[in-house]
C-alpha cells in the first residue's frame, strides 16, 4: 500500500484540470469576461481622451490594440493561482500525486482559452472603432491569438512566483513585463505591417516559436514555483 | 396617516395588478391612434425638408425615442427610490420592468441618430457631448441591469440596483442641457421651444403626436412587464391562486 | 511506514518545531495534541511536504520523500483549517474534480458518500451556500474518496454537529481497520478506541 | 445599559478608519505602488508599441496620461472593500456604533490619497516620457488631483455595490465607467488647453465642482450599498 | 432586553428561519445549538442586522432595531465563522483600531486583556503568523474590549485549546455577571453553570 490504489493517467487528470477550470469560468462569468471588456474599454476609451482625428487614429490603432491586449491579459492574471491558494484547492493540486508541470499546464491551458478567445474575438470591434481597415483583421486576429498565449504562459510564471508574501500584482507586473515586451513590439509592428498593406508573414512566425518555447518551457517553472510558495 | 395607509393599499401588488390590466386595453388603443397620426402625418402628409428632402424623416422615430431613453431612466430612477426609502416592493418591480424598456428606446435613439448622422454630418458616430452622453445612459442601462443580474436574492438586488439608479440620474441633466452647454453637432432643443417653434406645423403636430404616442406606448409595455414581473415575485401569493389558475 | 525523525523548523524568528519525531504504522491513528500554537498545523504540513524541516528525515515505506515527491503525494489527503473546495461549485462538482484527479470512481461511488456524510439532497448546492459545518462535511467525503492511506487532517472535528463527529469517527475508523494510516489534530478526545495513540507536543 | 459605555466621535472614529488604511497601505507597499505602476507601464508602453513620432506624441500624450490615470485608479478600486468583507473586518466597521458614512468616507479618503497622490507625483515622470511641455506640467498634476478624487470617490459606490455575489471586478467597471466618463473628457481637454497653451481654468473649476458633489454624496450612496450587501 | 419575535427569513429558496423567536435578558446568557445547516449562524446573523427578516420583529429595549441602527450597532459585538481581524496588521494594532472606533481604551487596558487571552507575548506579531487558536483569541479579545452589552458569538470556542476555552468562559461569565447578554452558538456543552439557557433550533 505504498501508493494510491489505481492511480489515473496523466492526461486524464490534466482534462479533469481542465474541465474545472472552464466550469469556473463559466460559474463566474462576470470574471471571465473582465479582460475583453477591460481591453475594449481601453480601446474605446482613447478616441474619447484624444481630439478624433481619424488619420491619426490609424496611425497608432496597432499600437493601441495590442497594449489593450497586453494588459488585459495580464491583469488577468494576478487571480491564476491566487483563488486556488487562498481556499486551499491549490494544495489539492500539488497533492494529487500526479507530474505538476502537467496539471498547471492544463491550467494555464484553460486560461489562455477562456480570455485569449474572446480577446481575439473583440479585436474586430475595438480595430473597427479605430478605423484599422479590414484587410489588417487576419493578421491582428492571429497575431493576438499567438501574443496571448505567450503572454499567459509566461505570466503564469509570474503569477506562482508572487504567490508567496502579501498579494501585490506589482510584482506581478514588474516582474512578466520585461520578458513579454518583444510580444508587444513583435505584434505591434506585423500589424502595422499588415494596415500598410506589407507581408506580415515574419512577425508572426517570431511570434509562434515565441509560443512554442513558452507553452514547453513555463509549465515546469510554474510548477517549481508553485511548490516553492506553498508554505 | 390616512393619505399614508391609502398609499400602501394603492401600491399592494394586486391592486396594482388589477389597475394595470384595466389600464392597459385603453393605453394600447390611444398608442396606436398617436403613433399611427403622428407617423402617417410625417413620413406622408410631411412635405420634405428644402435641405435634407427625405432624411429628416427619421425624427418622427428618433426624438421620440431619444426622449423616452431619458423618461424611462427618470421612471427608474423615482421608483428606486420610493421602493428604497418606503421599502415598497411595488416600486422595484417598476423599476425592473421600466429599465430593459428604457435600454431598448436608448439603442433605438442611437441607432436611428447615427442611421440620420451618416447623411446630415457625414459620419455615423462623433465624440460629441451629446452622443456621448446618451452612449453613456445605454452603458448605465446596461450596469443596471447586469448588477440586477448579479444577485441571487431578489431584495438585495432591488435594492443595490436602486442605488445605482439614483447616483447614475446625475446624467439625465447632462443629456439634455448638453447642446445647451457645448457646442454640439447636434440639433438644439426644436421642439420644446413651442412660443416660437422652428419648424413649420405640418411637421411640429406629427411630431408633437409621435412624442404622445411613444410616451403612451412606454406606459403600455410598463403595464405588460410589470403584471409579469408580479406574477413572479408573487407566484406563491394566495392571492395570484385563482387569476393564474385560470389562465 | 511513515517515520518522521527528529525534524526542526523555524517559522520566521520562531523555532517551531523542536526535534519531534513521529511514527505511524499501517492501521494506526495518531491523535497530535497540544495548546494553540504548539506546532501541530506546521507538523502536519511538514508530513504532507508543503514545508521542508531545516534538520530530520521523513520517510514513506522506508524512503525518504524527497525521492519521489509524486508518489508521496499521490499517497497523502490533506485536510488543513481550509477546506480546499471552491465556493462557486458544488458539493457534487468539488467531489467530482477532486476526486478523478487521484484516481477514477463512479458516480455512484460519490453519491453515496455524500449521503454518507448526510449531503444526499445538497449534491446539487454550489458551496457557497452551505453553512460551515456543511462544507466541512463536504471536505472530509473529499478525504475519504481519495484513495489515499496517509491521511493528514488538521483539527477536522471543528464546525461538525455531534451527529458529524460520529460520521467521521466512523470514517477514520473504517480507514484504520482497512490498514490505512492517520494523523489528526484534536483539542478534545476523540472515541476511536484502540486504533488511536496519543502525541503531544510542546 | 442601552449602548455603549461612553462611545467615541464620529472624528475621532472616523480619524481611526483613516489610520487603520494608511498603516495597511504601508504594511502593503507592494499593492500601493500597483497603481503607480501601472499608470507608468501604461505611458511608457505606448512610445514603445507606436512609431515614436514626436510631433504626434505630443498630439496624443494628455489622452495617454489620462486614460492611464483613470484605468489605474479603477483597478485600485476592486479590493477597497473586498478585502475586508472577506477577513470579517467590514462587519466591525457596520457595527462600530458610528454613523456608517462617516467612517466610509474616511477610508475612501484614506485610499484617495493612497493613490491619487502617488499618480500625482508620477505624472511628470510620464508627461516627459510623452514629451509634454513642462508649462503644462501644473495643470496636469491639479486637474489629476481632483480628477483621481472623483474616480476614487464615484468608484466607492461601484465598489461597494458589487460586493454581493461573486467577486467580478467587471461589474464593477461597467458600472462606475459611464460616471466617470465626464472626468475623462474634461480632464484630457484641460490638459489639452494647457500643452497649447490656452487656459485651463474652465475645465479645472467643473473637475473641482465634480469633486465637491462626489465627496459630499457618494459615502452616503456607499454607507447604503455596503449595509445592503453584506449578508 | 432582546426580543426576537417569529422570525420568518428565506435564504434563496430555502425557508431557514420559521417563527423564531429568542429572548435575552440581561444577566443572561442564551446557548443557541442545533445541528448543522439548522441557521444558527442565519439566526445570529439576523440578530446582529446583517440579514432582514421577512417577517417577524427584533426589538431593543423595547424598540425595533431598524428605529436606530447605528445606536444598535454600538451595543453590539459580533464573532463570526471569520475572525473580523487584518491579517497583515499585529495583534495589537488590531485591537487597537476595533476597539477605539467603538469606546476610548487605555492602552493598558489593550495589553491587560491581551495577557489575559494569552498572548501577551504577541502584540507585535503579525496576524498572518498566528496560528488558527491564536488568532480566534485575539478575536475574543476583541468581543471582550468592546464594551457592548450584547454579545453574538458564532461558534467562538472553534480552535481553542482547553485553556483558551476556559478564558472564553470567564469572559463571557464576567460579562453576564456584569448584566452583559449573549448569545453564542456551540456544538458541545459549556460549562456556565446556571447563567446559560438553552435553545435548540430545528
Ligand atoms: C447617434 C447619434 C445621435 C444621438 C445619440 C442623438 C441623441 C438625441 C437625444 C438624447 C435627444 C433628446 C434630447 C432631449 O430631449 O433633451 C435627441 C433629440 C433630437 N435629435 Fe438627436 N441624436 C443623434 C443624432 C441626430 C441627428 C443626426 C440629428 C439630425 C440632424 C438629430 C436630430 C435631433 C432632433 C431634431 C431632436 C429633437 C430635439 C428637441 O426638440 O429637443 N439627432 N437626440
Ligand atoms: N447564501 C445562501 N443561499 C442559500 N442557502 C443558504 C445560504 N446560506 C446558508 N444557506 C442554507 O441555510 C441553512 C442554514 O445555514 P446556517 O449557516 O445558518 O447553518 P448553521 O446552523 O450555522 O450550521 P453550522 O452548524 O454548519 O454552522 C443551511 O441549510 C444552508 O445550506
Ligand atoms: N508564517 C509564520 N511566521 C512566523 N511564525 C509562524 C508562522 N506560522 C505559524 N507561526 C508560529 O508557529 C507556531 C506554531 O503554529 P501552528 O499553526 O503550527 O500551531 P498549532 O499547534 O496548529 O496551533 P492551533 O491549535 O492554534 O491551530 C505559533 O507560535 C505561530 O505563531
Ligand atoms: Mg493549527
Ligand atoms: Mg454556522
Amino acid at each position: 500500500m505504498s501508493g494510491a490504489r489505481d492511480p489515473v493517467s496523466l492526461p486524464s487528470a490534466a482534462a479533469r484540470v481542465f474541465g474545472r477550470e472552464c466550469r469556473l469560468g463559466v460559474r463566474r462569468v462576470g470574471e471571465l469576461l473582465q479582460p475583453v471588456t477591460f481591453f475594449l474599454m481601453v480601446t474605446t476609451l482613447f478616441p474619447l481622451a484624444l481630439s478624433p482625428e481619424p488619420s491619426l487614429m490609424r496611425n497608432i490603432a496597432p499600437g493601441v490594440v495590442w497594449v489593450g491586449a497586453l494588459l488585459s491579459s495580464l491583469l488577468s492574471l494576478e487571480g491564476l493561482f491566487r483563488a486556488d491558494l487562498d481556499d486551499g484547492t491549490l494544495e489539492q493540486l500539488v497533492l494529487a500525486g500526479q507530474p505538476l508541470a502537467g496539471l498547471v499546464a492544463a491550467k494555464v491551458l484553460a486560461h489562455w482559452l477562456l480570455v485569449g478567445v474572446p480577446l481575439v474575438l473583440a479585436a474586430p470591434l475595438a480595430a473597427s472603432s479605430l478605423s484599422v481597415p479590414a484587410a489588417a483583421l487576419p493578421v491582428l486576429m492571429l497575431g493576438l491569438a499567438l501574443g496571448t498565449g505567450v503572454i499567459v504562459f509566461v505570466g503564469a510564471v509570474g503569477a506562482a512566483l508572487t504567490l508567496a508574501g502579501r498579494r501585490g500584482s506589482v510584482l506581478l507586473s514588474l516582474l512578466v513585463l520585461p520578458l513579454v515586451m518583444p510580444v508587444l513590439i513583435f505584434g505591434a509592428r506585423a500589424t502595422d505591417e499588415a494596415v500598410r498593406g506589407d507581408s506580415a508573414a515574419g512577425g508572426l512566425w517570431l511570434l509562434l516559436a515565441m509560443l512554442i518555447l513558452a507553452v514547453t518551457l513555463a509549465p515546469l517553472a510554474v510548477a517549481a514555483a508553485v511548490r516553492i510558495c506553498l508554505e | 396617516m390616512a393619505t399614508w395607509t391609502w398609499f400602501h393599499r394603492l401600491a399592494s401588488p394586486p391592486h396594482v395588478y388589477r389597475i394595470s390590466g384595466a389600464f392597459l386595453p385603453w393605453l394600447a388603443l390611444f398608442t396606436a391612434l398617436f403613433i399611427g397620426y403622428g407617423f402617417y402625418g410625417g413620413l406622408v402628409l410631411a412635405p420634405p425638408d428644402y435641405q435634407q428632402k427625405d432624411a429628416f424623416r427619421i425624427i418622427y422615430v428618433h426624438a421620440p425615442s431619444a426622449w423616452l431613453s431619458m423618461l424611462a431612466y427618470v421612471t427608474v430612477a423615482v421608483a428606486a427610490a420610493v421602493g428604497l426609502i418606503w421599502r415598497m416592493k411595488v416600486a422595484h418591480a417598476v423599476a425592473a420592468s421600466a429599465a430593459p424598456i428604457g435600454a431598448s428606446f436608448t439603442f433605438l435613439a442611437l441607432l436611428t441618430g447615427s442611421l440620420w448622422g451618416k447623411p446630415m454630418w457625414g459620419t455615423w458616430w462623433t465624440w460629441d457631448a451629446r452622443l456621448t452622453s446618451e452612449l453613456i445612459l445605454l452603458f448605465l442601462y446596461l450596469g443596471y441591469l447586469a448588477l440586477r443580474g448579479a444577485f441571487d436574492d431578489r431584495a438585495r438586488a432591488d435594492q443595490a440596483s436602486a442605488v445605482l439608479a439614483i447616483v447614475g440620474v446625475v446624467n439625465i441633466p447632462i443629456i439634455h442641457f448638453s447642446v445647451v452647454w457645448w457646442n454640439s453637432l447636434h440639433q438644439g432643443s426644436t421642439v420644446m421651444k413651442l412660443a416660437r417653434p422652428s419648424m413649420p406645423g405640418s411637421m411640429l403636430w406629427p411630431l408633437l403626436s409621435s412624442l404622445l404616442g411613444f410616451t403612451l406606448l412606454f406606459a403600455a409595455l410598463l403595464c405588460v412587464r410589470l403584471r409579469a414581473e408580479i406574477i413572479d415575485r408573487e407566484r406563491t401569493a394566495s392571492w395570484l391562486r385563482p387569476i393564474v389558475g385560470a389562465a | 511506514m511513515l517515520e518522521a525523525d527528529r525534524l526542526h523548523l523555524w517559522r520566521g524568528e520562531r523555532h517551531v518545531l523542536r526535534a519531534v519525531s513521529v511514527a505511524v504504522r499501517a492501521g494506526e491513528a495518531v491523535h497530535l495534541a497540544g495548546p494553540n500554537g504548539a506546532g501541530k498545523t506546521t507538523l502536519l504540513r511538514t508530513l504532507a511536504g508543503f514545508l521542508w524541516p531545516e534538520e530530520g528525515s521523513i520517510r514513506w515505506c522506508g524512503r525518504p520523500i524527497a525521492a519521489d515527491p509524486d508518489g508521496y503525494a499521490g499517497a497523502t489527503a490533506y485536510l488543513g483549517h481550509d477546506n480546499g473546495l471552491k465556493a462557486d461549485l458544488t458539493a457534487g462538482e468539488n467531489l467530482h474534480y477532486l476526486t478523478r484527479i487521484r484516481r477514477p470512481a463512479d458516480d455512484a461511488e460519490l453519491a453515496a458518500m455524500l449521503s454518507r456524510v448526510g449531503l444526499a439532497g445538497r449534491a446539487e448546492a454550489p458551496l457557497r451556500t452551505l453553512s460551515a459545518g456543511q462544507r466541512r462535511r463536504v471536505a472530509m467525503a473529499r478525504v475519504a474518496l481519495s484513495g489515499a492511506p496517509l491521511w493528514l487532517l488538521d483539527e477536522p472535528f471543528t464546525n461538525l454537529d455531534v451527529a458529524a463527529v460520529g460520521i467521521l469517527t466512523g470514517l477514520i475508523t473504517d480507514h484504520v481497520d482497512a490498514g490505512g494510516l492517520a494523523v489528526f489534530t484534536a483539542h478534545s478526545e476523540v472515541p476511536l478506541g484502540g486504533r488511536t495513540r496519543r502525541l503531544a507536543l510542546a
